[in-house]
């Protein structure tokens, strides 16, 4: 301890910094694409894969039978040849394959595909049971043709069932068979370490280095490589993907100005958005999302269960004020429950409570709905000579008090918007009387009362990743899913509704189904089970300066297109 | 003899705690309302499939049952499956813990080192300007809040400044690369170190240099110090030789006493460093409803701590005998 | 000997010392070793023997600070072990203590007024103003005056002796029966140590308390006290009249005591 | 009494380090007290549901908001000024509960010794070797976003321990003084000798540890909700540190971003400064463990 002498260490660190300052220069080659990513994906084995970030990884990997275009949406033969046929006598799909072949080698035969929808109903794997189990048998007539022949006519199969992604036979078949015979299978299969999946897309993972990064490079045997589908060549013409993890968005927008990440990948908190655009070398990418953002009221118990009420809480609520302050304007006014930019199915007739009114006409009107349904206050909120002034004391039509109205909202730490949305909403509902509170929660307890228990009076909750057929629209409101753990978290019962959500289900002709979701989308928004609040706006940055060719596309630019399209911009000087 | 005995039964203490720790954890996490599988949000995750998984995690069963096998479990050295990783939780922190006890340890020894120096320096010049700018410095580095200073410290070393990797352990590009040898993957981990060092050692080494100043300034008053004066000894030497090693015994005390603060700024440092080790782990499984990798985690940090204290005390009776322990 | 207030029979007093860690196992101390006594009723009972002798453990036992290991001890010929509660309150009232050092026994943040009327506080005697009432006098008989003056200081404003008085006072507010003063002295000059004798003898005399006088020097026991017994090594050598004990030594110990005051040679 | 309170005060005073905490107290006081002015001058300077109508993002310093808007047009002044009352409700309170509980356990562990003394410390280790911010992080996250107070609580409960270890080691050494003896033989009960008796003994010391308690409180509240546990519905330092974070304004709005830094940083400091001149002039010997955490 006594030889110890600071000026020495002091000495090194500056030798130290030296060193580092000569060793900054990094290289990569022209070729490698380095992208950010906010946290590890959670795993490579695809049935436990629920996060954003593995899908982001996943599905450069494992590929489906049919991709949606990046403008119309509309489905495109992938790893299928052509369309499905559907035959209306024996309710079969029959799907031709395209010749792939996997990241192996090996060919991707049909029995592959019967494989992966025998394993979904097999384990119940969950999030694609549902979408599998009417499927009653499987035929594979030769090697490139699979059947699929369903209980009864589904209109979300094409778009939904035969979305998902088709694993390998041999890479699996071992795995599945030791899982079968463990006392709980599923969880066996889901905890199988998967260290290189086997998949047909255009990029294998070479090195996962828990941490820190994962690398991929190109798959040599990539079946889009010199094809054109959807009216685009495909390459891959990177070499590499290196996915950097960031955890913090700030130090990944950092990355990104520094020029050692070339795309940022998730979702740019609106505070970037000045100093990104000023630069020269980044671009910003805005696109739609397909997500809805909601108020959602229990229908189970006063006074949420009161339509008038939820009509004024409407009313009272300002989306505008929500999107240009809290999203800063990078979000889209909702007024259904499909989102705008779902053209196809979306209906824009529905009932607009208080669209583009000011404070105090929300005030005005959403008092004359509650008086008109018997509403009283002790100091109404406006006075004899009709000027708005502060309310309280507000009773029921039956004359009881209001009691502690409150509204959950998820913590700041999962999403800030919500929660402060939750404590502008409160504010608002005060200026009528109602005792509001807002009460942030973590996320499994707010799901737990919401979805559970059927504890609440309303919460603000969101779909980030909605799917473009609007089979979620049955889901959320079918008298059926009322049940703890089901999605129906509103409690929403009505005969009328449940009847054109069945026959939206199976109705196989798509105009007749179009019709029929509009009118289910209109006694959602005449009943107010939930009310649509925004659809936010998804921002993108990427340099510039090293590759182009992204494809826009609803949910971003991380898809599969800008993946084999993008090209490294030759760099002679 | 008596020191064996004395080991033991503190081991068998810390055993008796740690379980007790373990207990109310294992309550704790399943008392709570909703569970892993509630917050998969997905209309595509219908009740049955919930259900299903419910069951097939285990989750369904009555909760004193759950109890026997986790402590079973415990006790075997099976640390259950992390339910966000599917990975055995053992696998995932051994591999996150060597970055956290790199990090750690380096940051502990370099600002407890730093620290009795200075601290020395200072209390041999009390009253000086020295002296008050040293506490007033040490202070100021003690009481910054830590993840606001690291921030910054990002902001201005690593992006306008440049001379640091922004976040993370490692660069892809050199690790990538099949020419790169091991100094230049040694210096690669130094060189991202280098910055959460620097934020932990700051916060540390202030109050490592606080206690070895009144330390020094107790041990300056004693006899023994005066006879070594008597002596005519030289001034340097009896400061360096004669007071010094005695007065940083509270500093090693302190070290393992204030461990378990020590290690809430190191999951701070982690996270917002994004430094791959357990206390960031701890921190995002948590959020995660990880039920198994938080509790492993967190037992294990307590375990640490229980056994640092039981190191430090051993070694103060041996570095100073005056010591008695009931 | 037909009265004795208390009675201490073969009462054996040990103490285990404790290891420290690295070394040592443990030690049995013995501190009082069968010891017998007894103190009449309005004696001043001196007890002499040098710093580790036992003499400050016998006060100890008696006022009850620590249980004896073995043996037997009587007030008013009850055994006085394993009192409790309102037996042991009555008892409290009866036997007190004063303390070596007068700097140490007073509470610091206790007002004289506080300190005095703690005991009186505790007993639940009388309201406010008796207790005024009564403490005046109790710091009266001690000499401190005006007593009012003292009421509301704090011992660090008191000298060495003037705390000892306030100790003192404490120590006789209850008007107790049976008074320890272990060697109250020890710590004052030798000026003030002749107005403590006197304030002791007085409140002897006054109000028939009966005292346990420790001590480490023989020339004070027989300035102050009737009897005298000597202790040495935890064992009593030698009982008997203060005139009998320095005139005619029977143990060694007490020889040699009395050689190392020359002032005796004198008398 | 009063004398003495003079005498420790002219030391203070002399105390470079004592002068430089108080002052900054003072002014963090005064801030606290201010918090309650802007929203009385117009509603928009209300911290937390004011908005200035005019702006819908974040705006730097100008004569209408000194220190600017936050992303949804609030005052940041008028959120630092709010910040500083929660920081020191937080802190006080918390500090307060952590060593009335600790002085309480302390003393009665280091009175009463044996099996209570036994049973109290191993539970003082036991929640010693917490991190009170993984502890309060764990909780939070699983029962909820809790509530200022409920953190105020956890942050409690889980700091009494070195504070314990302290009194505890005073108690023992009162327990043996003279006057506790006195106490007895004049019949004085546990209960009496503890509150009357050691209670006055111990507490300058647990005034002194009071401070530091303070620091760790506030450090915790601000860190928990920096990472965005905190209770959303109190504009606290760290929460405006969080709303820079997650919004995306980290490093883009210095004029939001640097003033709750500094002053959690300079109220922990101050805080920390009045600890440790006290602690120079009560007494040396406490120095103990006080600058471990």
């Amino acid at each position: 301890m006594t030889k110890f002498n600071p000026i020495r260490i002091i000495a090194f660190g500056v030798l130290l910094a030296a060193v580092a300052l000569a060793g900054c220069s990094q290289k990569e080659p022209a070729g490698m694409l380095r992208v950010g990513l906010s946290e590890e994906p959670r795993t490579l084995n695809i049935w436990l894969a629920s996060d954003a970030n593995s899908r982001k990884i996943l599905s450069k990997i494992y590929q489906p039978l049919y991709q949606h275009d990046p403008e119309t949406l509309e489905l495109i033969p992938w790893l299928a040849a052509d369309l499905p046929e559907y035959d209306p006598e024996t309710v079969a799909y029959t799907v031709r394959l395209r010749g792939a072949r996997w990241s192996d080698g090996a060919e991707l035969t049909s029995s592959d595909v019967a494989f992966t929808a025998k394993l979904i109903k097999e384990f119940r794997i969950p999030r694609h049971y549902s979408r599998w189990k009417f499927v009653t048998r499987i035929e594979t007539p030769d090697k490139r043709t699979v059947r699929f022949f369903l209980k009864n006519p589904k209109a979300i199969f094409r778009s939904r069932s035969l979305t998902i992604p088709i694993v390998q036979q041999k890479e699996w078949e071992d795995i599945v068979r030791i899982a079968r015979t463990k006392e709980k299978p599923l969880a066996e299969l889901l905890n199988h370490q998967v260290e290189s999946p086997v998949g047909t897309g255009p990029f294998v993972l070479k090195q996962w280095r828990e941490g820190a990064y994962l690398h991929m490079v190109r798959n040599p045997y990539f079946f889009g490589t010199g094809k054109t589908i959807a009216g685009r060549q495909l390459g891959p013409h990177i070499t590499d993907i290196v996915v950097k993890i960031f955890g913090t968005s700030d130090v990944a927008i950092l990355a990104l100005k520094k020029g050692t990440i070339d795309m940022f990948w998730w979702g740019i908190q609106p505070g970037y958005l000045d100093d990104l655009r000023n630069q020269d070398d980044i671009h910003v990418y805005f696109s739609e999302k397909s997500a809805l953002y909601f108020m959602g009221f229990n229908l189970r118990k006063p006074p949420s269960d009161d339509p008038h009420l939820r009509r004024a809480i409407a009313t009272l609520i300002d989306k505008n004020f929500i999107i240009s302050r809290i999203l800063q304007g990078f979000g889209t006014e909702m007024y259904s429950i499909i989102p705008p930019g779902n053209r196809y199915w979306y209906y824009p007739e529905v009932e607009k409570y208080g669209a583009k009114l000011d404070r105090e006409s929300r005030i005005r009107k959403a008092y004359d709905i509650l008086t008109e349904a018997g509403y009283s206050w002790e100091a109404p909120p406006i006075d004899d000579a009709g000027a708005v002034i502060p309310a309280s004391g507000i009773r029921l039509p039956n004359g009881q008090p209001m009691e502690r109205f409150t509204i959950l909202t998820p913590p700041a730490d999962y999403d800030p918007h919500r929660a402060i949305s939750g404590l502008m909403i409160q504010e608002w509902l005060r200026d009528v009387g109602m005792p509001a509170y807002s009460r942030p929660m973590a996320f499994s307890s707010l799901l737990q009362q919401v979805k559970g228990r059927h504890d609440f009076d309303t919460f603000i909750l969101g779909c980030g990743k909605l799917s473009t057929d609007p089979d979620y629209l049955r889901i959320f409101f079918l008298s059926a899913n009322d049940k703890p753990r089901g999605w129906n978290m509103s409690g929403y019962r009505n005969p009328e509704f449940d009847k054109l959500a069945t026959e939206s289900s199976q109705a196989m002709d798509r105009e007749e189904r179009q019709a029929l979701v509009r009118k289910m989308q209109e006694i959602v928004l005449r009943d107010v089970p939930y009310y649509p609040i925004y659809d936010p706006l998804l921002i993108e940055a990427v340099r510039t300066d090293r590759f182009t060719g992204w494809v826009e596309m609803l949910e971003g630019i991380g898809n599969i297109w800008s993946f084999t399209q993008l090209k490294p911009i030759s760099r002679d000087s | 003899m008596e020191l064996r005995k004395y080991i033991f039964r503190r081991l068998i203490e810390i055993a008796i705690i740690f379980f007790v720790i373990l207990t109310v954890l294992f309550l704790l996490f399943r008392l709570a309302p909703g569970d892993p599988v509630t917050r998969m949000v997905d209309p595509n995750m219908t009740p049955e499939d919930a259900e299903h998984l419910i069951e097939q995690l285990g989750l369904d069963q009555p909760i004193g049952l759950q109890y026997l096998y986790y402590v079973k479990n415990f006790v075997t050295g099976n640390f259950g499956v992390s339910f966000h990783y599917g990975q055995p939780v053992a696998d995932i922190i051994l591999n996150r813990l060597p970055n956290t006890v790199l990090l750690f340890t380096t940051s502990i020894i370099l600002s407890a080192l730093f620290g009795i120096f200075l601290g020395k320096i200072a209390a041999w010049r009390k009253g000086e300007s020295t002296d008050t700018w040293m506490t007033i410095g040490a202070l100021i580095c003690h009481t910054v809040f830590l993840p606001w200073l690291a921030l910054i410290l990002i902001w201005l070393f690593a992006y306008k400044v440049g001379w640091f990797p922004l976040t993370g352990m490692i660069s892809a590009e050199v690790w990538i690369d099949p020419e790169a040898g091991f100094l230049e993957k040694a210096w690669d981990i130094v060189h991202h170190m280098i910055l959460p060092l620097g934020t932990l050692f700051m916060i540390h080494f202030g109050s490592y240099l606080l206690i070895m100043r009144s330390s020094m300034l107790d041990t300056l008053k004693e006899d023994y110090i005066l006879t070594a004066r008597a002596k005519g000894l030289e001034e340097k030497t009896i400061r360096n030789h004669h007071a010094a090693p005695n007065a940083a015994l509270p500093v090693v005390t302190s070290v393992g006493l204030s461990l378990a603060f020590s290690i809430n700024g190191g999951a701070l440092t982690e996270t917002v460093f994004t430094w791959p080790g357990i206390g960031r782990e701890l921190v995002f499984s948590v959020s995660n409803n990880d039920y198994p990798l938080a509790q492993a985690s967190f037992l294990l940090i307590a375990a640490v701590v229980l056994l640092a204290n039981l190191v430090v005390d051993v070694l103060y009776a041996y570095l100073d005998p005056r010591i008695r322990y009931e | 000997m037909a009265d004795p207030i208390i009675k201490l029979e073969d009462v054996t007093k040990t103490y285990r010392s404790k290891k420290t860690l690295l070394k040592g196992a443990d030690q049995t101390v013995v501190a009082l070793n069968k010891v017998s006594l007894e103190i009449a009723r309005g004696d001043i009972f001196g007890l002499v023997g040098q710093s580790g002798s036992g003499k400050t453990t016998t006060g100890r036992l008696i006022v009850k600070l620590e249980p004896p290991t073995a043996g037997r001890l009587t007030l008013d010929g009850k055994d006085i072990t394993g009192l409790r509660g309102k037996r042991l309150a009555e008892y409290r009232r009866k036997v007190q203590m004063i303390f070596q050092d007068p700097y140490q026994s007073l509470n610091p943040y206790f007002s004289i007024f506080d300190t005095v009327a703690e005991p009186l506080t505790i007993h639940a005697e009388g309201n406010r103003a008796e207790q005024e009432e009564t403490v005046f006098k109790a710091l009266q008989s001690v000499g401190l005056s005006p007593p009012e003056d003292f009421f509301y200081r704090y011992p660090h404003e008191l000298s060495g002796g003037q705390r000892q008085r306030v100790a003192i006072a404490r120590a006789v507010v209850l008007k107790p029966e049976f008074v320890v003063a272990d060697e109250p002295t020890s710590m004052l000059d030798a000026s003030i140590s002749i107005q403590i004798f006197s304030i002791l003898q007085n409140l002897q005399s006054k109000m028939g308390v009966t005292f346990l006088f420790i001590t480490h020097s023989l020339a004070a026991a027989w300035y102050l006290c009737n009897r005298i017994a000597v202790i040495y090594k935890g064992e009593i050598v030698e009982t008997g009249s203060a005139e009998d004990v320095i005139k005619h030594p029977r143990h060694e110990y007490t020889r040699a005591l009395i050689k190392a005051h020359p002032k005796f040679g004198k008398t | 009494m009063m004398g003495r309170f003079v005498g420790a005060w002219r030391l203070f005073r002399e105390n470079l380090i004592g002068r430089i905490g108080l002052t900054l107290l003072i002014v963090f006081a005064l801030m606290a007290v201010c918090s309650f002015i802007p929203p009385l001058i117009d509603p928009m300077y209300q911290p937390m549901h004011g908005v200035d109508p005019e702006i819908s993002h974040s705006t730097g310093p100008s004569m209408k908001h000194w220190l600017g808007t936050d992303f949804i047009g609030r005052d940041i002044f008028s959120q630092l000024l709010a910040g500083a009352r929660i920081a020191f409700m937080v802190g006080i309170s918390a500090a307060f509960m952590s060593i009335f509980l600790g002085t309480l356990i302390g003393m009665i562990a280091g009175y009463a010794g044996k099996t209570v003394d036994m049973a109290l410390m191993r539970l003082a280790d036991m929640i010693m070797v917490m991190p009170t911010l993984l502890v309060v992080l764990i909780l939070s996250s699983l029962f909820g976003q809790l509530h200022i107070w409920t953190i105020v609580l956890i942050i409690a409960l889980f700091r009494w321990p070195g504070v314990s270890r302290v009194i505890r080691a005073q108690t023992l050494s009162l327990k043996q003084r003279p006057f506790i003896e006195a106490a007895k033989v004049a019949g004085a009960s546990h209960v009496r000798i503890i509150f009357r008796h050691i209670t006055p003994n111990v507490l300058p010391l647990a005034l002194l540890y009071m401070t530091f308690r303070v620091t760790s409180a506030i450090i915790i509240e601000a860190a928990l909700a920096f990472l965005g546990f905190g209770d959303p519905g109190t504009v606290s330092w760290g929460m405006m540190l969080q709303w820079v974070w997650k919004t995306g304004h980290m490093f883009q709005a210095p004029y939001w971003l640097l003033p709750p830094g500094i002053c959690i940083s300079l109220l922990t400091l101050s805080f920390y400064m009045l600890g440790r001149a006290m602690e120079e002039i009560l007494d040396p010997r406490l120095r103990q463990e006080g600058a471990s955490d």
